[in-house]
């Protein structure tokens, strides 16, 4: 099951996933996924709860690793024991759906502790970046709040910053917008616009229908570990043939 | 119902007391005050009531009690010193003891888990006489000859329970810290070191300090407990005192007199402590 | 069963590396030793029951609309807190127990209250302090509107308190409860200080006597650790037992 | 082990355990300083040495380990003589004083006989060593407590009949009111001697024969009389005889 | 402002409810509230959060006494201070947003408790009655599952099946799908649909509009603690009034 007729399908993939599977205990989570993921490329994965999305998008920065299959992210293999997973983070910036941020710092904290404390970048360096990406996100005055002073939508777009800090080539996003509520799950959805429309390479994985079909370049619908369909946001959302995933768009629409 | 900041402690009576019910706001500090004052009514009754037992022509309670109270400040100092040495030693040694709970080696996480739970078992006061009679009086360290005083055994003797309480404590505070935070740095590529002295411990700091203090005014309370293996701390010297006088009115106002010097110390420490608790709670 | 040879072998050790185990080769030792397991058990059992219902009564006084009934509960629970339960346990027993007891006919004084008894008050006060705040907490963390959904369902205050709180509660304050009991377990060997004859007491005794302090300083710490040990395990299976599957508490 | 006596002189300074709470032997005055008649021994022994004095708190449950150990240098600490002991600590002759023990019992007790405590409670210090004998031959069901103080408490509010004890420390008791229903009603019994002790193995070597030629000097100069009399202590029959026989042997 | 033209007002309406007043502390959170719910009715209230929506109907089953008006229940005023509360429960199911579920029962347990012990029926009629409920609520073969065990959408039908074991005459509802995920709350409405075909009386609080449309008789907004407009579906919906209620009409749908 390989993607084709992608808009920017010229050179190696920067993400490709082989046949991918992975159970936890006896749960098969992933059951052979494959899917490529260009250079520039946003791909939106969406599914019922339970499909496998998540762990997908933690095998790619090998926060989970893979029973079977291969994983190759920018040339390297994921699924390589020897592989260095410091090396590989590094270059893929990951958003949760609990933000996550580290709650003892401030904002701007948050952004500047991993270039500084992992890439041993420069502290004044560092800031002055860390500043250009809190007004990216719009947060501007909010430099020294604290996360726990931020409403759920600020947070997250901290986050946002927080891993594009790292100067990543590719941003997993794991369903950023779902633990919000309603009025700020735009603030976010904006953000990650501006982002895929600045060309990073992009892997979402979303329940905002409206967001996949006006952002992606290609939609992906998973159920039980495995691709059931995909396409462009075009055809997929219009004529998806697959029964389940009518279903389910019908259910969500 | 949700397990709440201090949800993983094993050790409910180190979990900071919470004053009043639902419909009972009393102003804390007035109620506090009200208690050390009945305490220290108590304390003069029981006083007068032996100066009304006690024969004439003997010098009066409360002249007693005055005359032997320098001695007692002393025993009391005592108390506080090995109070404090007992909870410094105990905290350092219980922090890498609840470090090595965590460990990704296997036969270390192990062997803190059973030595966290044998200290833990053991009655305060059996590991006092053990360090008490068992520790030799002096040590020689490389050639010189360090003397081991009483009161410093004893010190060592409390510190062990303390150590596994603090593990516990340890433990308990960076299993609380949600996963995420853990994932979070993962994928920021931090290392398990830089993330356990970065991120994690940073903020079971916070989630200890209450529950920590708690364990302090826990030790405070035991330290009496040295008299029991023959130190001189402060029941030591009221019992020594009571003998010398050999009047025996003067227990209730002298054993009365010694519960107020530790209320005294205790009480302030325990509303520090749910001080401290509600302002990290609102967070 | 005639146990003689395994006493014999114990007399026998001592002969010959020096271990002095009289606990078990010395009629006498041997039997005040057991005596004060017994008594230590015993203490154990009757701490932990009074301490549990002393936790009852005060958080139900300390739910009461009377402002003086709080006070007092709230400064019991404060001064057994802050003071030092050796102390307490001294205070209570030689400068109340004068004040408890009474001349018979023949003009003998005789105390109301033995020692055991007044090590069973003592602590039970003491870790029922402990106790009163535990479930009073456990009350306060059930959600009132499970109790508010109750009461839609027609059920009166007392029913509701009955059937839904009040387990509830109990199972919310199990965990921190258990811990508490545990502790009190432990906390029983002061009661060593008013010459209660548990194992501590008697162990000094031994060990005054025989002068065989490490050897009855090992066996006493690994009864106790035992004996701690079979407490926690059988209040981590009333836990478990007690545990409603999928509910965090 | 360093000699003990090369060790105090280096030191300068001599550690004696001594009782805290056993007036009129040894017990605290205000200040919180150990007096009475064994410090008064101890610093006697100082002085001979030309050394200062340092009294260390001992209670009959610890004051063996102490010495054991080195904590102590020196052990004058109301501790009668026992074979038993003298296989853990180093006795040494002769010795300074003697008890015997009684029972201190309400008048009314009526106690005539040791038969009669059979079963009953009574009171004792833990560490003595007549506790286990007492109990085993007459069935005593002992309360010991740490301090001589608590043993009164309990029994004037009647936690046990009578208290088990050296007859010494009874005799200053019932010369006060306070004690005045109160009678030492049986035949003294095992009356023993006291001890004082240094470490088993110096009891041969130069510092226990020193303390050994320290006793017998104070029984010739009837040195521990005068203490005896300082102290108000009833004079003793044994200390007399001790007297009688040094001054014999030196003439 | 009294309610007309509804579908099946002949007799005296089941509820009554006139000018209610109602304020915690210095909030007014009522002032003035009076709408009629005829037997086998069933409306809808919608309306901004914080409106007094909750209130109301916690009003209705006296959760919470009133400070002025009058609100009369099958003809017994429920601010009557003579009134038997527990006799007026028994008549008034309700279902809570938090489903409120006793954590320590299972499924069937729940259903069976109140019955019970509070109407002391027969142990083993309640039981048939109880899987009876279980099954129309489509919960087979979870009876004896305990509520942390259920999803939210689980959960919320064993709370309804709970409360129509007591057989009550009227239902109320206060926004029982707002705390569920988008995919279970159809399982909770169509519970909710079938009951109102049924028959039953019911007092409905919901943010779905296309439910509200689709199932009430009558369509009821508030704001600030009174009606500001109401009306059947059709034309509350197509063509509502009052300038708030438009407001409010076009962010929701
Ligand atoms: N660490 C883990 N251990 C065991 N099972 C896991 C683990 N992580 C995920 N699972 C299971 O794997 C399955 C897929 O989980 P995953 O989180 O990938 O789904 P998802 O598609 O992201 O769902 P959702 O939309 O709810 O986030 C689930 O059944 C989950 O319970
Ligand atoms: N028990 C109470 N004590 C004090 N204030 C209360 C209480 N119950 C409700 N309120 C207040 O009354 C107002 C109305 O509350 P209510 O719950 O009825 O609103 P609602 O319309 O149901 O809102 P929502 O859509 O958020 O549920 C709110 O401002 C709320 O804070
Ligand atoms: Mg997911
Ligand atoms: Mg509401």
């Amino acid at each position: 099951m390989s993607p084709a007729g992608h808009v920017t399908r010229t050179e190696a993939p920067l993400i490709h996933i082989a046949d991918v599977h992975k159970s936890f205990g006896k749960v098969e989570v992933l059951k052979g996924v494959s899917l490529d993921v260009a250079k520039g490329e946003v791909i939106c994965v969406i599914g019922p709860s339970g499909s496998g999305k998540s762990t997908l998008l933690r095998c790619i920065n090998a926060l989970v690793p893979i029973d079977r299959g291969s994983i190759v992210v920018d040339g390297q293999e994921v699924n390589d024991p020897r592989l260095d997973k410091l090396q590989l983070r590094r270059k893929v910036g990951m958003v949760f759906q609990q933000y996550n941020l580290f709650p003892h710092r401030t904002a701007i904290e948050n952004v500047m502790m991993a270039p500084i404390h992992v890439l041993k970048q420069d502290r004044r360096e560092v800031e002055s970046r860390a500043r250009r990406l809190i007004a990216k996100v719009r947060l501007e005055g909010k430099e020294d709040a604290y996360p726990g002073e931020l409403s759920g939508g600020q947070q997250q777009r901290v986050a946002i910053a927080r891993s594009l800090a790292m100067n990543p080539e590719i941003m997993l996003f794991d369903e950023v917008t779902a633990a919000l509520d309603p009025e700020t799950v735009k603030e976010v959805l904006v953000t990650i616009r501006e982002l895929a429309e600045e060309g990073m390479t992009c892997a979402i994985v979303t329940h905002e229908m409206g967001f996949a079909r006006e952002v992606a370049d290609h939609v992906y619908f998973t159920d039980r570990g495995v691709i059931v369909e995909h396409g462009p946001p075009r055809e997929f959302f219009a004529q998806a043939k697959d029964p389940r995933t009518r279903q389910f768009l019908s259910q969500i629409l | 119902m949700r397990a709440g900041p201090y949800g993983t402690t094993d050790l409910p009576v180190l979990l900071p007391f919470r004053p009043g019910a639902r419909g009972a706001a009393e102003p804390a500090p007035g109620l506090g005050a009200a208690w050390g004052v009945a305490l220290a009514l108590v304390f003069a009754l029981s006083a007068g009531i032996a100066e009304a037992q006690s024969d004439a022509g003997r010098p009066s309670t409360v002249a007693t009690i005055l005359k032997w109270t320098p001695l007692l400040a002393q025993g009391f100092a005592l108390n506080i010193l090995i109070s404090f040495l007992a909870m410094a030693i105990g905290t350092a040694a219980g922090t890498v003891l609840g470090l090595c709970q965590i460990s990704l080696l296997p036969p270390v996480r192990t062997g803190s888990w059973f030595m966290t739970q044998f200290f833990r078992n053991s009655p305060w006061l059996v590991l006092l006489f053990y360090c008490m009679l068992l520790l030799p009086f002096e040590v020689n360290v490389g050639g010189h000859i360090v003397p081991l005083p009483d009161w410093f055994k004893a010190t060592v003797g409390l510190a062990l329970p303390v150590m596994a309480n603090v593990s516990e404590l340890v433990r308990g505070a960076i299993r609380s810290i949600p996963f995420g935070q853990w994932e979070a740095a993962d994928a920021l590529a931090f290392s398990r070191r830089q993330i356990l002295w970065m991120i994690i411990l940073p903020q079971c700091v916070k989630r200890m300090t209450p529950p920590w203090m708690n364990l302090y005014a826990i030790l405070t309370v035991a330290t009496p407990l040295c008299s029991i293996v023959g130190v001189n701390e402060a029941m030591t010297l009221t019992g020594d005192a009571l003998a010398a006088e050999a009047r025996n009115e003067l227990l209730v106002p002298m054993y009365a007199y010694l519960l107020l010097w530790f209320f005294l110390y205790c009480y302030p420490i325990s509303r520090a402590t749910v001080a401290l608790e509600k302002r990290f709670a609102v967070k | 069963m005639d146990l003689t040879p395994l006493w014999e072998w114990f007399r026998w050790l001592y002969g010959a590396t020096g271990v002095k185990l009289t606990i078990f080769y010395d009629a006498f030792d041997r039997q005040r030793f057991f005596d004060g397991f017994l008594t230590s058990v015993r203490l154990q059992a009757a701490c932990l029951v009074s301490s549990v219902v002393v936790g009852v009564v005060g958080a139900w006084l300390q739910g009461s609309r009377l402002k003086p009934v709080r006070l007092a509960v709230q400064g019991y629970i404060q001064f057994f807190r802050n003071t030092p339960p050796l102390v307490q346990l001294y205070f209570f027993y030689f400068a109340l127990g004068y004040y408890l007891s009474y001349m018979t006919d023949e003009g003998l004084r005789v105390a109301l209250v033995s020692n055991f008894a007044w090590a069973v008050i003592c602590l039970s006060l003491y870790a029922g302090a402990f106790n009163v705040e535990i479930f009073r907490a456990g009350i306060e963390a059930v959600p009132k509107e499970t109790i508010e959904a109750a009461e839609a369902l027609g059920y009166s205050r007392l029913r509701a308190y009955v059937y839904i709180l009040l387990p509830l509660a109990f199972r919310i304050s199990l965990p921190a409860l258990n811990n508490n009991l545990v502790n009190l377990v432990k906390t029983t060997t002061i009661s060593y200080a008013i010459a209660v004859p548990e194992m501590l007491y008697v162990a000094n005794q031994i060990w005054s006597d025989e002068v065989n302090v490490p050897e009855m300083m090992n066996v006493l710490l690994v009864i106790y650790v035992s004996l701690v040990g079979v407490v926690v395990w059988i209040m981590h299976k009333w836990e478990r037992a007690l545990r409603v599957p999928g509910y965090v508490s | 082990a360093a000699q003990t006596l090369d060790k105090i002189k280096q030191r300068g300074v001599i550690v004696v355990g001594s009782k805290a709470d056993y007036k009129p032997f040894g017990f605290r005055d205000p200040s919180g300083k150990i007096v009475g008649f064994e410090p008064d021994m101890a610093a006697d022994v100082a002085k001979k040495l030309g050394v200062k004095l340092e009294l260390e708190a001992v209670v009959s449950s610890n004051r063996m380990q102490f010495l054991q150990q080195g904590k102590i240098d020196l052990m004058i600490a109301t501790m009668n003589d026992k074979p038993d002991r003298r296989q853990v600590v180093g006795i040494i002759e002769p010795l300074y004083y003697a008890s015997g023990v009684n029972v201190l019992a309400a008048k009314k007790a009526g106690l005539k006989t040791w038969e009669q405590l059979k079963g009953k409670k009574v009171c004792g210090i833990q560490g003595a060593w007549y506790n286990k004998p007492v109990a085993e031959k007459y069935g005593a069901d002992f309360i010991s407590f740490k301090g001589q103080a608590e043993v009164e408490t309990a029994l004037l509010q009647g936690n046990c009949i009578g208290w088990v004890y050296d007859d010494t420390a009874f005799a200053e008791r019932l010369a006060d009111a306070k004690w005045k229903d109160y009678e030492m009603s049986l035949p003294t019994i095992m009356e023993e001697p006291w001890g004082l002790a240094v470490r088993l193995e110096e009891r041969e070597g130069p510092w226990g024969k020193f303390m050994s030629d320290m006793i017998k000097e104070w029984h010739r100069t009837g040195r521990l009389i005068e203490l005896e009399k300082k102290w108000k202590i009833p004079a003793s029959a044994y200390l007399k005889k001790m007297h009688e026989e040094a001054k014999k042997a030196k003439s």
